[in-house]
């Protein structure tokens, strides 16, 4: 086991007697961000409060720079945490919320780092003010201004940027990704935004229900999902239940045939879910060969893309995401033929339900 | 294992176990000592087979129960008027809840003398009125009893409850409103979940001084009302026998425990965990 | 000088009234005196509640208290051989547990603008006019007890049959004007009007005198029971040659001359001074030597029992 | 017909707040400002209706020779109950603090010892004590009072300060902790905070009620002390001196100003 | 003036002495969701809060169906409304706070409602818990359960579904989409995510410190942005400094010429912003004819996609968006070139300054 970074091993924990973690495992190498994401409720925070020490956790090991954590007091461990709610100080001021964590600096030292994370969030003309009379997304900067102040030998943040627009977003995902370069603070982040995860951590942790289903980088995890959830859940998966009837061919429920251009490691016969992502479809208005034929629900405009959803014969609804062209739209219910990139169509075992 | 976040209490914990349970035994090994120089449990059991004292043990309970109801009572409008009330307003409420803390227990008491008396504004007031024909004196009744320590104990849920007022949370009595509720609905089911830790710390407050509250039972309650504290004063400091004294104060002490212990209890309930 | 000598007295005027009084006389003669103000029966049960190291070396009670005091082996008999002032004492004060500094005469007082004056005890309980004006208080109180006795003997009974006055009380309890708690709550009721008579001493009629109220003192048929007061000498205590001179200014001519006069209005004990003004209002010495004494050996052996039954017949 | 509804009972809403709530209010201080009213009574004693209006009893107050011994007994009480407040405000914030926190078994079995001392009547504590006391050959002094007042009147801080100790948000110390602030430091600058509109409501009610009481300071104390309670108790119950109703007086008077001060100058109070 | 839906008509307020809001206009039309977009900051909760009537603006008029709100009060309204921070009451369980609006209904009814709720937001399993012992997420949805719990004449949601995860955001979106089309509530949305604004509501109302910016169709903003503001607000957009040369033609600040194939509104000579949205540009290694010249900074990849930094000679940062094609990625600092799609590029005047 490396020596270096943070390792959580073999973490279990449990509510009064709900178990919500579940032998949790993933290491962040030093100086670099791994991104945690799952579907709400799944235990993020919960590993967050974990690695801070805010709770004891039931079972496991978490371990910083080769340091045991269990014996360190909170305080000790010298973490920045980004609290989900915040957690304010509603007594002070933005700047002394801020400058909490500094008291051992000398004042004007203080001073000088607390201006300039003021500037970093953009609250430099509310250094003042007091939290409470801040809006949600001013609050939100605010705690990250606080965690970032002491200079952590790591950072835990819960969905920090969550409450800011995108525009202010990417300036401040940025301005981490900077930081890291120049610093390398080992970070924990939370988020829900995948291209927010994807933009500033080396490695995403996808948790579900308690347990880490994948750990790799974007890529892999896009392009390799080790699991169906992860599948669905980075990014979209339309599903459609199939059986394999050769190598590399498959037959889906509604009856078309696709042949893939690899092989399967699945006996012919088996039932499996073959996945496709929207962006991996193109739209065709007339029948084609290997195309799945659907029909037209309605078209929603992203940006210079065309999310359609549409439903398959037997009424399960999938997503395709088309260029914008100006071309004509089809009408509620009109049959449209959805045409996959078949490399890139993921096989499942069958008896998965996603959720 | 004393648990960290226990560590804080440790000093008062210790504090009281030596000063305070340590004469307590002290007193209970007191009340353990018959009037004959045996030992045994007797001083208690006179006390309890006897239906008159026991029915000045129940009145007591009563007094106090009554007390902290019309506490209740009459501290609710203001304390509501107080989280309506700007800071000016707030302030001179404020003021007003100190001021009978900031009269010496026996000028109150004396007030309500003179209030209650037959020469009294109250009864003068009523005969002016013709309410009544004869001049009446509230001394020397429940009624007036009750009257007097409302008012002398009232602060005592008052200023605990205006100190959580003062940091209670606004945004959900919003959501209520948008919710629709009118305004009853909406300060009991935002504002008041939290206050009742408060209030309930002034309930028991103001159980144990009424209760306990000697001065006051005798000046306005008179002979002709007896409660516990009289019962024990006698016993201490005419009859000298501290035996029946210390029994009967591990009565009230007992009787009067489970019941803070029923309200501390409640306090900590999940409903009331809340935050602001 | 001797040292410190700490004389407990009840609070209030004759707190006062020693310190300014008394204190300068000791200090004279060579001792600090401090002055522990404390009810009776406080003074008896801080007494008892730490044997072994009295925190007062004089006491100031009566004989209702003396005589528990005396049980208890609290106080010494004094040497009076040590009293320069002894032999002025009237020798009805020459107590063997110390001397008598004053005594309290009790009877009736009454309002004479609401009730005419009382012939004595029986007319409270029988003439009409009393009805609705007369306060009563329990066994707690000093006076009220030797009224009760009194009362009792006047209706047949004795120290031991008290039922007699217990018979008349629960009769006449509808009429009563009020039950008070203490001797000095029913001066507070007079002064607000809600009574008008009451069982007190020469002193307490003095107070309201003294504070404008009506008051006037009747002396009951039967006699007027009194109480002297003693200060005693503490077993124990730290500093009995200061004790001794403490006595000694107490019932020094010119301590009681000043000590005669309001707000105290003490009747004095030293033959050497006469009734002042006030107090002769009230009472010659003559009605002082032939009043009632009663017997407090008597009285406290049924003391308890006869509070419990007199609870019980009032409590509502 | 629901909107006329809708109005009446908001119109009885707000007759209850404002009438009910002032009526109230005039309830509470009604027989202060009588009390108040009786301290400028010119007659020579507090009977009521007052005579006249004079300043007679404040003149007499504060006269240095006439009222010697309650000058001496107000210094006396003053000085016990700041004490009071002092060791009552060190050992009881922490501890409610902490209970708030504790495990709920633990803080259920130990709250009612903490609160016991409400109900026991406090003569009874005061002869305990002594007989305690003397049993260790120890004898009265001004720490034995100090340490009976602070065991009697605890559990008035204690409760008010539970109160707002369990609405604290956790988080807020989870915070500071994680921002490497030390115990000491957590405590002082959040907690504390949070609970101190408790502590100072407590620190009020530990301190009249330690300047109002007679039976501790009278049992545990130098005998020679006077306090004021007991100087009051005896002024008013022999003589109605219009004195007692004058040092109220004076005690309103010094709080107002020092609430005043406070608010004008008190710490800033964010909502 | 028409007298249905919900008019927001010359609204300012003030928060003590600062101007938050100056004369904010909009309509939503009677069914329709309207998301109201802009940064942190903006005005956007408390114009939310201006429409419940939990604060009074200085001036101006909101007015529902036709009917003026001024005097309504707040219980009245019938209006539903998520809070930013959630506002839930920790005292009560989950179900209990679903069930608040509801006391009218009868029993059997209310509770009916209530697990019919519960199960939309998928916390039927959490009826009986506490807020407090929720995760961020689940409390979220409770609050949003509450507020569409009433059947609100009008819905106003301050980031609702901010704390989820894009699969149950999405799950969730869909289902307010269908539920407004089935009775069509009435509703304004604030949110930070530009798809979900796109994927639910019919008009987008952009917001500037306390302005409104452009009101329009998702479609309309993105192609046609009223402002330098909303062109980058919505979507990224690169910007260059250049000057108009002639009748649609500009020579960018580092000399490259550009050819618009259409007419623009300046006369020659004027200093214009030019900006260009990272998915018009595409990618070259080699140097083409019109193609930007910039130099490589780093590649993120978002799912089938590639963002391209890059820096300008100047040293402007540019942003490109190209497909993920496993070709050879340059290095950082290799020269590159990005070929605008100039059908697709934006000009506004050039004394503007985005932020
Ligand atoms: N109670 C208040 N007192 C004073 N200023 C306030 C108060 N509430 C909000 N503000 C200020 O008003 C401005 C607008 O706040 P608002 O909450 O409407 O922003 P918002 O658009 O919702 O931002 P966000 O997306 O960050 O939640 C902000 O600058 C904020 O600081
Ligand atoms: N204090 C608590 N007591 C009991 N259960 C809790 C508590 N805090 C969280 N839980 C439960 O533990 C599980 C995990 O919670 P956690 O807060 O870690 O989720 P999360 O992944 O952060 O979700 P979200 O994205 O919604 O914030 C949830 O089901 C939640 O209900
Ligand atoms: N709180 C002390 C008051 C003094 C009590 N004295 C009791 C007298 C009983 N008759
Ligand atoms: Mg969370
Ligand atoms: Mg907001």
């Amino acid at each position: 086991m490396a020596d270096t970074g943070l390792q959580i091993s073999n973490v279990d924990h449990s509510y009064e007697d709900k178990q919500v973690l579940h032998n949790v495992n993933f290491d962040v190498p030093d100086g670099k961000v791994v991104a945690l994401l799952g579907p709400s409720g799944c235990g993020k925070s919960t590993i967050l409060r974990a690695i801070a020490g805010l709770i004891t956790p039931d079972r496991g090991r978490i371990s910083l720079q080769g340091r045991d954590l269990t014996k360190v007091q909170v305080r000790n461990r010298k973490l920045g945490m980004v609290f989900q709610n915040f957690a304010l100080f509603s007594h002070m001021t933005v700047a002394e919320n801020v400058a909490y964590g500094l008291a051992h600096l000398p004042r004007q030292e203080r001073r000088e780092r607390v201006s300039r994370l003021l500037e970093l969030v953009r609250l430099t003309a509310f250094a003042n003010r007091f939290p409470p009379s801040l809006s949600g997304g001013q609050q939100q900067r605010v705690a990250v201004a606080r965690a970032l102040a002491t200079d952590p030998s790591a950072l835990l943040m819960d969905e920090p940027f969550g409450a800011l627009d995108r525009a202010l977003r990417s300036e401040l995902q940025a301005e981490l990704v900077r930081m890291q370069d120049d610093v390398g603070i080992t970070t924990v982040m939370v988020t829900h935004d995948q291209e927010e995860a994807q933009a500033v951590a080396g490695q995403l942790v996808v948790m579900n229900e308690g347990r880490v289903e994948q750990v790799g980088s974007p890529e892999e995890i896009y392009d390799h999902p080790a699991s169906l959830f992860v599948n669905g859940f980075i990014g979209h998966a339309n599903q459609q239940h199939a059986t394999v009837t050769g190598a590399g061919r498959l037959r889906t429920a509604d009856g078309s045939e696709i042949a893939m251009n690899r092989t399967l490691n699945y006996l012919p016969g088996a039932e499996v879910i073959v996945t496709s992502r929207p962006e991996d479809l193109s739209l065709s208005l007339t029948e084609q060969p290997g195309a799945i034929a659907a029909r037209f629900d309605r078209a929603v405009v992203m940006g210079r893309f065309l999310t359609i959803d549409a439903k398959l014969p037997d009424g399960t609804a999938i997503k395709a995401q088309v260029l914008r062209d100006g071309g004509p739209r089809p009408g509620k219910g009109d049959a449209i033929w959805l045409i996959p990139d078949t490399s890139r169509l993921h096989v499942f075992p069958g008896n998965n339900q996603i959720n | 294992m004393i648990r960290k976040e226990t560590l804080l209490s440790w000093p008062m914990i210790a504090f009281m176990v030596l000063f305070f349970i340590s004469p307590l035994l002290l007193l209970a090994g007191i009340s353990l000592r018959g009037a004959d120089g045996s030992w045994g449990l007797g001083n208690f059991a006179a006390f309890l087979s006897d239906p008159f004292a026991r029915g000045v043990l129940t009145g007591t309970l009563a007094l106090g129960a009554k007390v902290t109801c019309f506490v209740s009572l009459a501290a609710l409008p203001l304390v509501m008027l107080y989280w309506h009330a700007g800071k000016r307003l707030r302030g001179l409420i404020l003021i007003c809840t100190l001021l009978p803390m900031l009269t010496a227990n026996v000028v109150r008491t004396f007030a309500w003398v003179v209030l209650l008396g037959r020469n009294g504004p109250i009864s003068q007031t009523l005969l002016g009125l013709g309410l009544t024909e004869r001049p009446f004196s509230l001394l020397f009744s429940e009624t007036g009893l009750i009257i007097a320590l409302v008012q002398i104990e009232l602060p005592l849920l008052l200023l605990p409850v205006f100190a959580v007022l003062n940091r209670a949370d606004r945004k959900t009595l919003e959501a209520a409103e948008v919710l629709g509720a009118g305004r009853w609905r909406a300060w009991f089911s935002a504002i008041f979940p939290q206050i009742i830790p408060a209030v309930l710390a002034g309930w028991v407050l103001v159980f144990a001084s009424a209760t306990t509250s000697y001065v006051t039972q005798s000046v306005i309650g008179g002979a002709r009302l007896i409660y516990l504290p009289q019962f024990v004063y006698r016993e201490v400091g005419v009859l000298f026998q501290w035996p029946m004294a210390a029994a009967i104060s591990i009565l009230l002490l007992a009787s009067t425990g489970v019941i803070m212990l029923g309200l501390t209890m409640l306090a900590r309930h999940e409903r009331l965990q809340g935050h602001a | 000088s001797g040292g410190k000598v700490v004389a407990a007295t009840f609070p209030g005027s004759w707190e006062d009234a020693y310190r300014s009084i008394v204190g300068p006389m000791v200090k004279d003669a060579g001792f600090d005196l401090t002055v522990a103000p404390s009810l009776a029966q406080d003074q008896i049960a801080r007494l008892m509640a730490s044997p072994g190291q009295p925190p007062y070396d004089a006491l100031l009670v009566s004989p209702g208290q003396s005589d528990i005091l005396i049980q208890e082996g609290l106080i010494e008999k004094i040497d009076p051989t040590r009293l320069k002032n002894w032999d002025k004492l009237s020798p009805a004060a020459q107590n063997e547990w110390g001397p008598y500094v004053t005594i309290e005469v009790n009877g009736i007082a009454y309002n004479p603008e609401v009730v005419d004056k009382p012939a004595g005890y029986k007319a409270l309980f029988e003439d009409p006019q009393y009805e609705g004006n007369l306060a009563l208080i329990g066994f707690g109180s000093n006076t009220a007890t030797m009224a009760y006795t009194e009362i009792n003997k006047a209706y047949g009974g004795t120290y031991d049959n008290m039922q007699p006055v217990f018979d008349l009380l629960e009769a006449y309890l509808p009429k009563i004007g009020a039950i008070a708690t203490s001797g000095s709550n029913q001066m507070t009721m007079y002064q607000q009007g809600e009574i008008a008579v009451f069982m007190a001493s020469t002193g307490n009629v003095a107070k309201l005198r003294e504070l404008g109220m009506p008051c006037e003192f009747a002396h009951p048929e039967t006699g007027s029971p009194s109480v002297p007061v003693a200060i005693h000498l503490v077993k124990g205590a730290s500093n009995p040659d200061g004790v001794y001179a403490y006595m000694d200014a107490a019932i020094d001519a010119a301590a009681q001359t000043q000590l005669a006069e309001p707000p105290t209005a003490m009747i004095p004990t030293n033959m050497d001074v006469p009734y002042s003004e006030v107090v002769s209002q009230f009472v010659t010495p003559e009605q002082v030597a032939n009043a009632v004494y009663p017997d407090w050996q008597a009285i406290n052996k049924h003391r308890a029992e006869w509070t419990e039954t007199f609870d019980r017949l009032v409590v509502r | 017909m629901l909107e006329t509804r809708s109005k009446i009972s908001t119109a009885l809403y707000w007759a209850f707040v404002w009438g009910c709530g002032l009526a109230m209010l005039a309830f509470m201080i009604g027989p202060i400002l009588l009390a108040l009213l009786m301290s400028f009574n010119s007659g020579t004693t507090l009977r009521f209706p007052p005579e006249g209006f004079s300043l007679r009893w404040y003149e007499m107050l504060f006269d240095p020779i006439a009222s010697e011994p309650i000058h001496t007994a107000a210094k006396n009480s003053i000085e016990v109950a700041l004490s009071t407040v002092a060791v009552v405000t060190l050992i009881t914030a922490p501890a409610a603090w902490a209970l708030a926190r504790a495990p709920k078994r633990f803080a259920g079995s130990v709250e009612p010892v903490l609160l016991a001392p409400l109900v026991l009547p406090s003569l009874v504590y005061a002869l305990a004590a002594l007989l305690a006391l003397s049993l260790l050959g120890l004898g009265p002094s001004f720490l034995a009072v100090l340490i009976g007042h602070a065991a009697v009147f605890a559990p008035l801080m204690f409760r008010t300060v539970l109160g707002l100790a369990q609405r604290m948000n956790p988080a807020l110390e989870e915070a500071s902790a994680t921002l490497g602030a030390s115990r000491a430091r957590t405590f002082l600058r959040i907690s504390l905070p949070g609970i101190l509109p408790g502590i100072l409501a407590g620190a009020f009610l530990v301190f009249m009620q330690s300047l109002d009481n007679v039976s501790v300071t009278l049992f545990l104390g130098d005998p020679g002390r006077t306090m004021l309670p007991l100087r009051l108790f005896a002024m008013l119950e022999e003589s109605l001196d219009g004195r007692v109703a004058a040092v109220s007086g004076v005690l309103i008077l010094a709080a107002a100003l020092l609430l005043v001060t406070l608010q004008r100058f008190g710490g800033r109070d964010a909502r």
